[in-house]
Formats: C-alpha cells, sequence, structure tokens
C-alpha cells in the first residue's frame, strides 16, 4: 500500500464523515463543522492523489487549488455562523428543524 | 489587441470595480455607482454578442499562458447571450432596486450593503459564463453561492434567516462535492481546461466518477428536482429585486455549467444513461413544481414553484444530444430559447408579483382580487409573463417548446413532446388561478404609493419583451451554433 | 441533546464512500499531472518555489477571484451584523490575564514571521497566502485578547483598506493590456517587481480580510468578542 | 515504518473528526475540531506541502477555530427577545 492511497482513501473516509455530519446533526454549528471536514477531506483526496507524479516531488497544481479551497472554506464558514448567530439573536434556535413559529422551543 | 479582444475580461473586471467601489462609497452614490456599471456591462454584452455572432467563437488567455497552464476565457455563442440576458435583466433589477431600496434604510436590509453584495453576484455570474476552466467555475460559484445567500438574508427577518441558512448549507453541499469531482477529474486526467479536457478524456472510471459528481452538484445548485428543496422559501424570503435575479440568472448559471460538462467536455454516452436521468428529473421537475405551484397561497411562493417547474424544460435537451447534428442543434437552440425568454419574463413576473404585495400590504393571492381595475399595469405583467410561461405564441416560451417538440420527435423519443405539453397545460392551470383572482369583480383596497412609476412600467416592458421573444429564434439558433457544444454531435463550430 | 442516529445520511456518505473509495482504489499509481509543465514554466521565469508561480502568475486569475469572495464574505457578514440595540446587551468580556499576557508577546513576532514568509515565498515554502493567514490570525488573536481596537481602526479605515486591496490588485491585472498584453499577462521584463507588489497587497489584504471576517461577526461593541 | 505512521494519522485524523462531529458539547466539538487542523498540518508535511501545512495551521484551525468559538459564545446567551425582533416577528405573522 502506498502512500498516496492512504492519505487519498483517509480524505475519502473524512469527506463521508463530514457529508453525515452536515446532513444529520441538527446544530447548525456542527452543520459548519460537517462542511468544513467535507473540505478537508476533498483537500486530502487532491494532494493525496496529487503525490502520485514520478520523481517524488508532488504536483503543485492541487497544492494552488487547495490553498484557494481554504481561503474559501473559511469565508464560507464565517458566513454561515454568522447566519447561525443572527437566526438565534431573532428565535433563540440554532437548528432549522424546529419552526420559529411554532415558538416554545427549548 | 483592440478593445473589443479584451471584452471578456472587461465584463469580469468592470462589475467587480464596482463592488469594490461601492463598499466605500456613500450611499447615495452607491446607487449611481450600480447604475453606471450596469450601462457599461450592457453595452460590453451587447459589443460581445456582435462580434460572436460576425466573427465566431474565441479564446482569452489571462496571463497569456494559454491552457493547460493559464486560464482561458471561452467567448461563444451561448456565453454571449447569457452575457446579454444577464446585462439586460441585471440592468431592469438595477433600476428597479433604486426605487425598492430607501436611500436611507438604517439597520434594516443589511446595513445598506445591498449594492456591494448585488455588484459581487453580477462579477460572478459574468465569469461563470466565460470561464472555461473546471477549478475556476468552482470558485465562480463560491462567488454566486455567498453572494445570493447574502443577499436572501438582506432583510434580516427570522423566516430571510431560515432560508438563507438552508441556501447556504446546499450551497457547501454542492461546493464541496463539486471540488471532489474536480480532484478525481484531475487526478485521471491531469487537466482543468474544458477544450484539453475534451481532447484527452478516455473512458475510464475516474474521470466518469469526477464529472458525474460535478453534474450532480451543479443540479443541486440548479435546484432541479428533487434537489429543489432550498429554492422557494429562498426566492421568496428574498427582497423583490433580488428574487428576480435569483429566479431569472442564478439558476441559471450553474445550468450553463451544466450545460459545459454534459455537452463541451463529454462526448456522447461518457456517463451511460445520464442525459436520460436528466431529462426524467427535468420532466419530474416541470410537473411537480407546476403542481406545487398550484397549491400555493402566496404570491411569491407561487412565482418560485413556477421556476421549480421552468428549470425543468432546460434539461430535456440532455436525452437528445446524442441524436445527431440536426437535433442536438434544434435541442440546444430550444433550451438557449427558453433559458432566455424564462429569464425575462421570470424577472418581469417577481418584479411584478412584488410590486402588488407592496401596494396590497400582503402576500396572500386570495385576497388580491379585483387588482385588473385597481392596478390595471401590474395585472397586465402578470399575464403577459403568464402567456411566457405556458408557452402560447408568439412567446419565447412558445417557440423553445416548439423547437423541443419537433428535436423530440425528430430523435424518435416522442415522451418527452407530451411532457413539454402537459407542461404547456399545467402551466395555464396555476397562471389562470391567480389571474382569475386578480381579473374578479370584487374590487379590493390597495395602499396609495409614492413609488415612482418604474416599478411598475419596468416590468411590463421585460413581459412583452418575453412575449414577442420567438422572432428572436433565429438569431438565437444561429448563435447556438457557434460553440464547441456542437461538437459532441461532431459537427466543428 | 446527542442526535439519533439517521439512516438516510449514514447510506448516503457510506455510498459516497463506496463511490469515491473505488474510484481512487482504481486509479493508476503514477500520473503526471501539470507538473511537468509547471515545473518548467516556473523555472523559465525564475520562481522558484512553483506553488507560489502557479497561484500568482500561471493562475492568477484564480487568486484575484479568491481575493474577491474574501472581500465579498466580509461584506456579506457585516450585513448580518445585529442591530444595535441587541448588541448594547452583550456580556463585557473578559479576557483571561495568560490570553493577553500571551498575546502581546505574539503580536509582534507574528507580525515578523508573516514578513518572512512572504520574504522566502519565492524559493521555499511560503509565500502570501500563508503569510497572509498568519497576519490574519495574529489580528484575531489581538482581539480575542481583548485588545480594544485603536481609535483609528474603524469600521470605514477597514472598509477603505480592503477595498484598495481589492481596487490595487484590478489594477496590477489591468496594467498588462496597455502594455500590449492580456489581463495579469506581466511582461517579462517588469514581473519580478510586479509579483513582488502582488505577494506584499495579497498578504496585507489577506491578512485584514480574514481579520476583519472575525471582527464583523464578533463586533459587539469594541470588546472584538472576547470571552 | 513510514506507512505505520501514514497509517495511524489519518486513524487518529477520522477519529477526531467522528468525535468532533458527534459529541453533545459544542465547546468539546469545537476544540476537537482544532486539534483535527493540527494534525492535518501534520499530513501535509508528510504530503510534502508545506506550503498548505502553513495555511492549514494558520487559517484551518486558528481563524476557523475563532469564529467556531465566537459562535458558540454567542450561542451559549439566552436571547430575551429584543423589542425591535418582536415587531419584525410579529409583521411576519402578518405576512403569513
Amino acid at each position: 500500500m502506498s502512500t498516496y492511497l492512504i492519505y487519498s482513501l483517509g480524505g475519502a473516509v473524512i469527506f463521508a464523515i463530514g457529508l453525515y455530519a452536515l446532513l444529520a446533526r441538527r446544530h447548525l454549528v456542527h452543520k459548519v463543522i460537517g462542511a468544513n471536514l467535507m473540505g478537508s477531506g476533498t483537500f486530502l483526496v487532491l494532494i493525496g492523489l496529487g503525490n502520485r507524479a514520478p520523481g517524488g516531488t508532488p504536483d503543485p497544481v492541487p497544492q494552488a487549488m487547495v490553498l484557494t479551497g481554504i481561503v474559501v472554506t473559511v469565508a464560507l464558514t464565517a458566513l454561515g455562523l454568522a447566519i447561525t448567530k443572527r437566526y438565534f439573536s431573532a428565535t433563540g434556535l440554532d437548528d432549522l428543524d424546529t419552526d420559529p413559529r411554532e415558538g416554545d422551543h427549548p | 489587441m483592440t478593445l473589443v479582444d479584451h471584452l471578456p475580461a472587461l465584463l469580469i473586471i468592470a462589475p467587480l470595480a464596482g463592488a469594490a467601489i461601492t463598499f466605500v462609497t456613500e450611499r447615495s452614490v452607491d446607487r449611481i455607482v450600480a447604475v453606471l456599471t450596469s450601462i457599461i456591462i450592457t453595452l460590453f454584452s451587447g459589443m460581445l454578442l456582435y462580434r460572436v455572432a460576425s466573427g465566431g467563437a474565441f479564446r482569452y488567455e489571462i496571463g497569456g499562458w494559454g491552457a493547460p497552464i493559464g486560464i482561458d476565457l471561452v467567448a461563444d455563442g451561448p456565453a454571449a447571450l447569457f452575457l446579454l440576458l444577464t446585462a439586460v435583466v441585471g440592468t431592469a433589477v438595477t433600476i428597479y432596486a433604486t426605487a425598492y431600496f430607501p436611500k436611507d434604510c438604517g439597520t434594516s436590509y443589511g446595513h445598506g450593503l445591498f449594492w456591494t453584495l448585488w455588484l459581487f453576484m453580477w462579477t460572478s455570474l459574468n465569469a461563470l459564463f466565460l470561464t472555461g476552466d473546471v477549478f475556476n467555475v468552482y470558485v465562480c460559484l463560491e462567488l454566486i453561492g455567498i453572494s445570493a445567500v447574502a443577499l436572501v438574508t438582506l432583510k434580516g427577518d427570522a423566516d430571510a434567516l431560515r432560508a438563507g441558512a438552508r441556501y447556504l448549507f446546499a450551497s457547501m453541499l454542492a461546493a464541496m462535492t463539486y471540488l471532489l469531482g474536480v480532484a478525481l477529474l484531475y487526478s485521471s486526467t491531469g487537466q482543468l481546461d474544458m477544450e484539453m479536457l475534451r481532447a484527452t478524456l478516455t473512458p475510464d472510471s475516474g474521470a466518469a466518477t469526477g464529472l458525474a459528481l460535478m453534474v450532480a452538484a451543479l443540479v443541486l445548485k440548479t435546484a432541479l428536482v428533487p434537489a429543489h428543496f432550498w429554492l422557494p422559501t429562498a426566492h421568496a424570503s428574498a427582497p423583490t429585486p433580488v428574487s428576480a435575479a435569483l429566479s431569472a440568472l442564478v439558476v441559471k448559471a450553474s445550468y450553463f455549467a451544466i450545460l459545459r460538462l454534459m455537452l463541451s467536455v463529454m462526448p456522447p454516452g461518457f456517463i451511460p444513461g445520464a442525459g436520460t436521468l436528466l431529462g426524467i428529473l427535468g420532466s419530474m421537475a416541470i410537473i411537480w413544481g407546476s403542481l406545487q405551484a398550484m397549491r400555493q397561497t402566496r404570491i411569491k411562493q407561487w412565482v418560485a414553484y413556477s421556476t421549480v417547474a421552468q428549470i425543468g424544460y432546460l434539461f430535456i435537451v440532455f436525452p437528445l444530444a446524442d441524436s445527431g447534428a440536426d437535433v442536438l442543434a434544434a435541442a440546444l437552440g430550444g433550451v438557449l430559447l427558453h433559458a432566455l425568454s424564462h429569464g425575462l419574463a421570470k424577472t418581469a413576473l417577481f418584479l411584478g408579483a412584488g410590486s402588488l404585495m407592496d401596494r396590497f400590504g400582503h402576500n396572500e393571492i386570495a385576497r388580491m382580487t379585483g387588482a385588473a381595475r385597481t392596478l390595471p399595469v401590474l395585472t397586465a405583467t402578470v399575464a403577459l409573463a403568464g402567456v411566457t410561461m405556458m408557452g402560447l405564441p408568439p412567446s419565447g416560451g412558445f417557440g423553445s417548446k416548439w423547437q423541443l417538440v419537433s428535436a423530440s420527435i425528430g430523435a424518435g423519443q416522442w415522451w418527452w413532446a407530451l411532457v413539454l405539453g402537459l407542461g404547456g397545460l399545467l402551466a395555464a392551470a396555476y397562471m389562470f388561478r391567480v389571474l382569475a383572482v386578480l381579473l374578479s369583480d370584487t374590487p379590493t383596497e390597495v395602499r396609495p404609493t409614492h413609488a415612482p412609476v418604474r416599478l411598475e412600467w419596468l416590468p411590463l416592458a421585460l413581459a412583452v419583451a418575453a412575449l414577442f421573444f420567438v422572432f428572436a429564434a433565429p438569431f438565437v439558433d444561429s448563435l447556438a451554433g457557434i460553440s464547441t457544444i456542437m461538437l459532441h454531435a461532431g459537427v466543428t463550430p | 441533546m446527542r442526535d439519533r442516529l439517521k439512516i438516510m445520511p449514514l447510506l448516503a456518505s457510506l455510498a459516497a464512500l463506496g463511490i469515491i473509495a473505488t474510484t481512487i482504489i482504481g486509479l493508476p499509481s503514477t500520473a503526471p499531472g501539470l507538473s511537468a509543465q509547471m515545473n518548467a514554466n516556473a523555472e523559465t521565469i525564475g520562481i522558484k518555489n512553483v506553488v507560489t508561480a502557479v497561484l500568482l502568475d500561471f493562475r492568477g486569475y484564480d487568486t484575484l477571484l479568491e481575493i474577491s469572495v474574501l472581500m465579498l464574505a466580509t461584506v456579506a457578514v457585516l450585513s448580518l451584523r445585529v442591530p444595535p440595540s441587541e448588541s448594547r446587551r452583550r456580556l463585557t468580556g473578559e479576557s483571561g490575564l495568560l490570553l493577553g499576557s500571551l498575546t502581546r508577546l505574539l503580536a509582534p513576532f507574528m507580525i515578523v514571521i508573516a514578513g518572512f514568509l512572504v520574504w522566502v515565498g519565492s524559493s521555499g515554502p511560503g509565500g502570501a497566502f500563508q503569510a497572509g493567514a498568519v497576519l490574519g490570525a495574529g489580528g484575531i488573536l489581538l482581539a480575542l485578547a481583548g485588545y480594544d481596537r485603536p481609535a483609528w481602526v474603524r469600521q470605514s479605515l477597514i472598509r477603505v483598506a480592503l477595498t484598495i486591496g481589492l481596487l490595487a490588485f484590478i489594477a496590477i491585472a489591468l496594467l498588462p493590456i496597455l502594455n500590449g498584453g492580456t489581463l495579469l499577462e506581466y511582461p517579462d521584463s517588469a514581473r519580478k517587481t510586479l509579483l513582488l507588489l502582488l505577494e506584499g497587497l495579497l498578504t496585507l489584504s489577506i491578512g485584514a480580510s480574514l481579520a476583519s471576517l472575525f471582527l464583523a461577526s464578533a463586533s459587539r461593541g469594541q470588546d472584538g468578542g472576547g470571552r | 515504518m513510514m506507512h505505520l505512521f501514514d497509517i495511524l494519522l489519518v486513524g487518529v485524523l477520522a477519529w477526531i473528526a467522528i468525535g468532533s462531529t458527534s459529541e453533545a458539547k459544542l465547546f468539546k466539538s469545537i476544540v476537537m475540531f482544532m486539534v483535527f487542523g493540527l494534525f492535518m498540518s501534520l499530513a501535509w508535511i508528510r504530503l510534502g506541502s508545506p506550503d498548505v501545512a502553513l495555511a492549514e495551521a494558520a487559517i484551518g484551525s486558528g481563524v476557523t477555530g475563532a469564529l467556531l468559538l465566537d459562535a458558540a459564545g454567542h450561542l451559549r446567551r439566552r436571547p430575551t427577545p429584543y423589542p425591535e425582533e418582536d415587531a419584525s416577528s410579529t409583521e411576519e405573522e402578518a405576512d403569513a
């Protein structure tokens, strides 16, 4: 088993963990963490598979893509959390499953 | 190189610079900057369309490297058409917004940051229509997603925030999935440029899985049934000009990327059954969206579900794409005509519905009786835009359905023609349900308004443009042919 | 409360995992990608760190859009600020003594690191992205430690700084057009200078954007969200 | 030997990822996520991408962590309805 396989398969696992959290967790902050994990998993797949270049030096293109991706992901995270905070201020809710109109939330 | 050769770059830089400037200028200056920007973009888009129509498609090598080292912009017929649609709808939205957003809105409406967000969105739309690089598409999608979500939450009430959060999580899911697709695609082909991909693509599972993930992500962003769950609340709870831009332009941007991937990049049958699957989902969207539109009691939700339905038509091109050059040309011209005329009519419908809402002071369709007498211009707008939604002659909707029907028959796949016909009937049903209320004899009270007349006449002008859009069909057809998409059927553009 | 295991999301994740893992295993164990071409071109233009060359030159357009993403996100977060009536009810920030003194030590150090990263970025690892990130993190640390923003760092100033950063990038991108090139096509004679200028600019604007992303969202009065 | 390290590192990453998403306490989740970022940096170095490692440590773990902690702090305070919010929510109900 070669190095690139270990990390890129690990990336796939982390992507799947993040996907589950994004879909299944109720708390908005957990969803944001899930999305971040999906990103990290994707980045691992990208750079892991970029390590297959002959000669041992990793492909620079995936690295550049991941650097861009990391910055974009933090932007998405900031927006997601800003909405979460504002929604909480307006309704007292930290998930989307409860309808704010129905009131009587914990 | 002359100015005209730089148009692809300038169409992205102009709104971007506008966005940056409006971030620091006074609110009263913001709107002037925005209007000036929209005039410049419209001028540039018109020039680009003329350049492509007369001189053919061309590529713009950013940084002078050229693919695969650098990123290339692609100015071809479909891109030029979408850019001009964006310019026209964008200008209308800008003008409407100058009247819709009060000059001094304090902390309501996102602290007056509408103009900056809107120009960022315009930048990202233009960038997505022009890009020829699959990773660059990812960055454009993120720009679109963030600006769209921020515009949806602009009102800051609980509904808007909830819709925005839902929209954002859908966007995140789509973005990460798309990027994973790019990772697999690059890992198996070593290319990011669409043209290069087309040339190097060999049937192997890595590239196929990558492209499938990318298309699936874009389907989520386009809100094709069953991935439409986020659209109705987002489009309905946004401020009216934003709703119009979202329904008319934003869903079409991700659709355009699907068009590129499915037809420009992939050869026929590269992912077996993908075209048919998209066609089936499109048909489901037409039927499900129309049925839901019939059930809506609030006017903006009604328009939003009509968007869910109308998106479906755009996907009928995919099952027809592998049946020869003539069929593809007819179907491609058909969906482009549909995208354009729906863009115009949906902008009219959303702006008109928004104005109705403001004048009645509520959003319940049932309590909008007698609008034909009290608000004749707005009622006419809804009725005329409805003609395009139903696909009656001489609207653009009619032209596009006609072309899609003949393409279906030509491909020997008549069942799509049945769906198209059924879609028209269902559209008539949901349109007449609302028109019956507006045209009824019992007038209800409307609020007096100091709003400028452009809030009424602008939507009407767009509805009229869509109404006669079938006459643009030959021109749209000829531009549809100026594209690498035709290579899919073996025709060199 | 702990959420129960949900079946549909679990199936979706497992399906995704299965598809991706199968695809990865099916890929050939060597693949050149674009590295050979990128390396060769980076050598031609004389940049030793190929990743920096890709980010700033070959795919500089991606970076332009990415700076736009950062600024857009800042605008979006600003537009979501909680109305003032609410922010008055903030808990007064009481920052830990340790964090405060630690930051006092760290902040100048981080600025030096950022400068160093830009400096080495053209040959070794490092460059505008990393330097900007370190700078931004330093700014956030300062805010967390309960430092009041100095009087001159007002919101309007942050706005002006971000705008100038983006407009300067646009100007650098447009400059080659006057010279007969395309967008972002640096002439060989001026490439080194322009890239260095761009690196410095990017460092500052990435740093400023990241810090203001945090400050904009956490700006409950002047405490910067310190807890 | 190196492979053992790789497998161990990936295993730890997956384990922390599961921990940070399944943890019921928000604060613990976030701290685990920040630790996850640090281990990611290690993975980047191992994969020959020191550039990414630097950015991950500063952004992925640092800035994102700060944003998450700030949000968690905000969500801990129970909001009492504000006059402004009350007005807007009744308006909504009227709209509905």
